[in-house]
């Protein structure tokens, strides 16, 4: 599987595409999120999963998005996502609230092919009656049981960013193994890496149990630091400081708009 | 001089190690929850045998499966203790991390429910942690339910909260509603009445909040300083300054 | 965790429990069942993951098991499970035919702590007439379309055999994952490993994509090639030599009873 | 001289290209499988985009959750075309894994049903493969079914048989019943009439199967038998000698 340039693989996402999306500290595609804003996609419905931060925000502020579906929003120690709120406020943002086992039990719901799965616990919130795709059963296998049911839920593209990638289109995402049910559930899973493997990741017993099977991967593209300022396992920590420059700036319009501009507008163009 | 995070800490640590609950062997915590996270450090480092999973942790993290992983320890029954905030809490133990105003928060918005629906339910003990004490944040009935408080015959559950620390108390819970349990120094039965939008009972005679005895201090102020500093570096600077004791 | 003797290992299997093993080629077991032989364990209801092969023959014709639920029970290249059939035959041997996919979705259902899960196909298969724990219901979110669920299943013992241990009882098995949910579904898991770790496999970048963590593990024993005679990943090989020798020896009573005297009551009587 | 399992490879092989099927991109192979496996590899060979997956690969096998991968993959619909046996074959190409007489097997109990309960509803394609061509295998009726052959409407289904190749001929699947396809060299219509106790339609003067031709030799002797070597040494052996081409 030849490489892309980074570009070809946000022109890969198409407008109105329900795109999911790994949170800060899960392997976050933010490299990929600006060429996204630069391609100027529209009309996303974004998946968090199970929560979403600084890449949705981003996206969201740029006027990519639709709609979002996740469990929480909120960026770094600030617990705010200020794009999010904004937008929610604003009525420019469709917010469809989960909480963060749902997500999780929908994507393995399509992950093995089946049309629901069930899940304990959330009886009572009140994300029971907000989601019409749910359904409350009775245990068919024990009488006075109530139940949740999700549906499946196979996100039309996945993107996440890895460590490294090999030509056969594997990826190696290291201990964050849930992105392989991501990838696994999806239609198309778009990889950005910090770096080319050499070799054959699923041949390398110390590498394979870390890696994602290029059958599930479309496309991938090189992203150096791609995961920033979000961290990436061992490899860089996250840029905190960023992340409360960003949730600062996107309080406001203008902030947002001069964090755009430094940030991903001209400083990537050339990526 | 204690710091009133320190007794917080202390606080939450006394409710882990309450001997009228069933012992907590393995406890996790979720993400950007200092308090809690040391609370449950001071517990271990005291010699107290017990896991701890802490979902944020830099170095170490004991997930393979992320966020995942965690549900399904919960779901197995394996995780004896959670700890929650909200906000909005009400007098029923009810979390609301959706926000005001109409569905899905047109009011003021909180960040989301996070997997709180899903763990209320299915932890033996909640430990429920807000540090504002408000009639903002403590409320006669919230706004929105992300995770309900109790859950009627039938529906299947393995705990509720079994207490509320805030910024100015703490609130015991027995299943059904609040009880005043002690007052942090510098409140009062009045205060934390005039605080508080829930109904709860009050004893005659609530006690202060214990202060942290020196060895739980200098614990704090070392070991368990050294495990949060990693994952908490704010936290820890604004605690207890910027040089490690 | 300290590690304990593998004969000490074996006795904390009671009689009559239902044990979970995975087959050769999986990270099977092979030394711990033979110490299980010589403790003399009786009535173990054995769960093959998802199917069984020389572990479950041999405890079986050393008269150690009661029943055995399984997809198939086959030997290496010789397609026989000569014990098996033998036990089947003369009525010994309870057995409750499942298929593979249903194995791991009970597992399934019991790590993520829900009652049942739904599985596709299998409807049309006399499995399911002959499974009366199995039912099949109208799929709640579409009418017309009837599914398969099967029940949450909770090993009372899961055993295999890994590469390495640490001393916090993660224990490290490389791309064989599945046996993640093997341990996260059963209330007990016992681990023998070729060596010790010296450090924690979960700090360890590199290693922690291949680790279960100790929080699933109660005890763990060495017991190099522990697996042999099948094989353990890129440590060793299969010894298929040994395997054809099994299944020879073991299609009578006498050739069984000559294999148990070498290779399991004396050889190993030490250990 | 061509040995007759590299007939059997070829005509698998051609069934696998058949144009009038869609096409396959991703074939998995499971257990014990020799000659599908080389069938796969020889249609790969041959220069087609198609993936294997091969169940029991001993070095860069594609799976890292092991079997569960396989059917997941194949639940979500991944796997194009799959390959099955059975103890007892019969004219609906149901399969019997189990054995006859009582259920689970008190006559002959054959080793179990494996993944093929499943995998036969999932896959759009499956190829149906078994060496021994005698009443004893192909049957009016299987004694037990493991995997349904046909199912009723409503049932959620990928596909049917689209074949069944055994040692002596090539039979075509339509949904519904078997077609003589093509006989193998030394039998005749009437000889497959005699070995096969289901009933089958037999169109007027049955092709024979044909040889391969000499630029599928070499890649069987050649390339196709150093990928099965490790993985099969004893069938490489039997059929292709002790010395590697």
């Amino acid at each position: 599987m030849a490489f892309v340039a980074l570009a070809d693989l946000a022109a890969r996402v198409p407008d109105g595409a329900l795109l999911a999306i790994p949170p800060d500290n899960s392997l976050t595609p933010a490299a990929f999120a600006r060429a996204l804003v630069r391609r100027g996609v529209r009309g996303l419905r974004l998946l968090g999963v199970p929560v979403s931060g600084y890449v949705c925000d981003l996206l969201i502020g740029a006027g990519c998005v639709a709609s979002l579906q996740t469990s929480a929003a909120s960026i770094g120690e600030t617990g705010l996502a200020p794009r999010f709120a904004r937008a929610l406020a604003a009525g420019t943002l469709q917010v469809t609230d989960a909480t963060c086992p749902a997500i999780h039990t929908m994507l393995q719901a399509a992950e093995k092919g089946v049309p629901f799965m069930p899940l304990r616990g959330v009886l009572g919130s009140d994300l029971v009656p907000h989601r019409p795709d749910w359904k409350v059963v009775e245990n068919p296998f024990a009488a006075g049981d109530p139940i949740l049911l999700v549906p499946a839920l196979s996100p039309e593209v996945a993107a996440f960013h890895a460590v490294c990638a090999d030509d056969d289109g594997n990826v190696y995402v290291g201990r964050r193994r849930e992105l392989a049910t991501i990838a696994h559930a999806s239609r198309r899973t778009l990889v950005t890496v910090e770096r080319h493997y050499p070799g054959n990741l699923l041949e390398d017993e110390a590498m394979a149990a870390g890696t994602i099977s290029g059958v599930y991967v479309d496309a991938i593209a090189l992203a150096p630091r791609g995961a920033a300022p979000s961290g990436l396992l061992d490899e860089y920590a996250a840029d905190a400081a960023h992340l409360a420059e960003y949730a600062r700036a996107a309080r406001s319009d203008e902030g947002f708009a001069a964090y755009l501009a430094q940030y991903v507008t001209l400083a990537e163009a050339v990526a | 001089m204690i710091q009133p995070e320190e007794r917080l800490i202390a606080a939450l640590a006394a409710l882990i190690l309450d001997p009228a609950a069933p012992v907590a062997r393995h406890i996790a915590v979720g993400a950007a929850s200092p308090i809690p996270a040391a609370a449950s450090w001071l517990v271990k480092l005291s010699g107290h045998d017990v896991r701890l999973s802490l979902l944020h942790l830099q170095r170490g993290n004991p997930f393979t499966e992320g966020t995942r992983e965690l549900f399904d320890l919960a779901g197995q029954g394996r995780i004896d203790l959670f700890f929650l905030g909200g906000g909005q809490i009400d007098g029923q133990a009810n979390l609301n991390l959706i926000g005001t105003g109409e569905w899905p928060g047109t009011g003021a918005r909180f960040p989301g429910s996070f997997g709180s629906a899903f763990m209320y339910l299915m932890t033996p003990r909640t430990i429920l942690f807000r540090e504002e004490h408000s009639p903002r944040v403590l409320v006669p009935k919230v706004a929105h339910i992300s995770a309900a408080g109790v859950s009627p015959p039938g529906v299947f559950r393995r705990g509720t909260a079994q207490a509320l620390v805030t910024g100015r108390c703490v609130f015991r819970f027995d299943g059904a509603r609040f009880h005043l349990a002690s007052l942090h120094p510098g409140e009062t039965a009045d205060s934390v009445r005039a605080a508080t939008g829930f109904a709860y009972t009050e004893p005659a005679g609530v006690p202060q909040t214990p202060d942290p005895p020196p060895d739980q201090l200098a614990l704090l102020r070392g070991p368990v300083r050294a495990r949060m500093q990693a994952t908490y570096p704010a936290f820890c600077a604004r605690v207890w300054g910027d040089s490690v004791a």
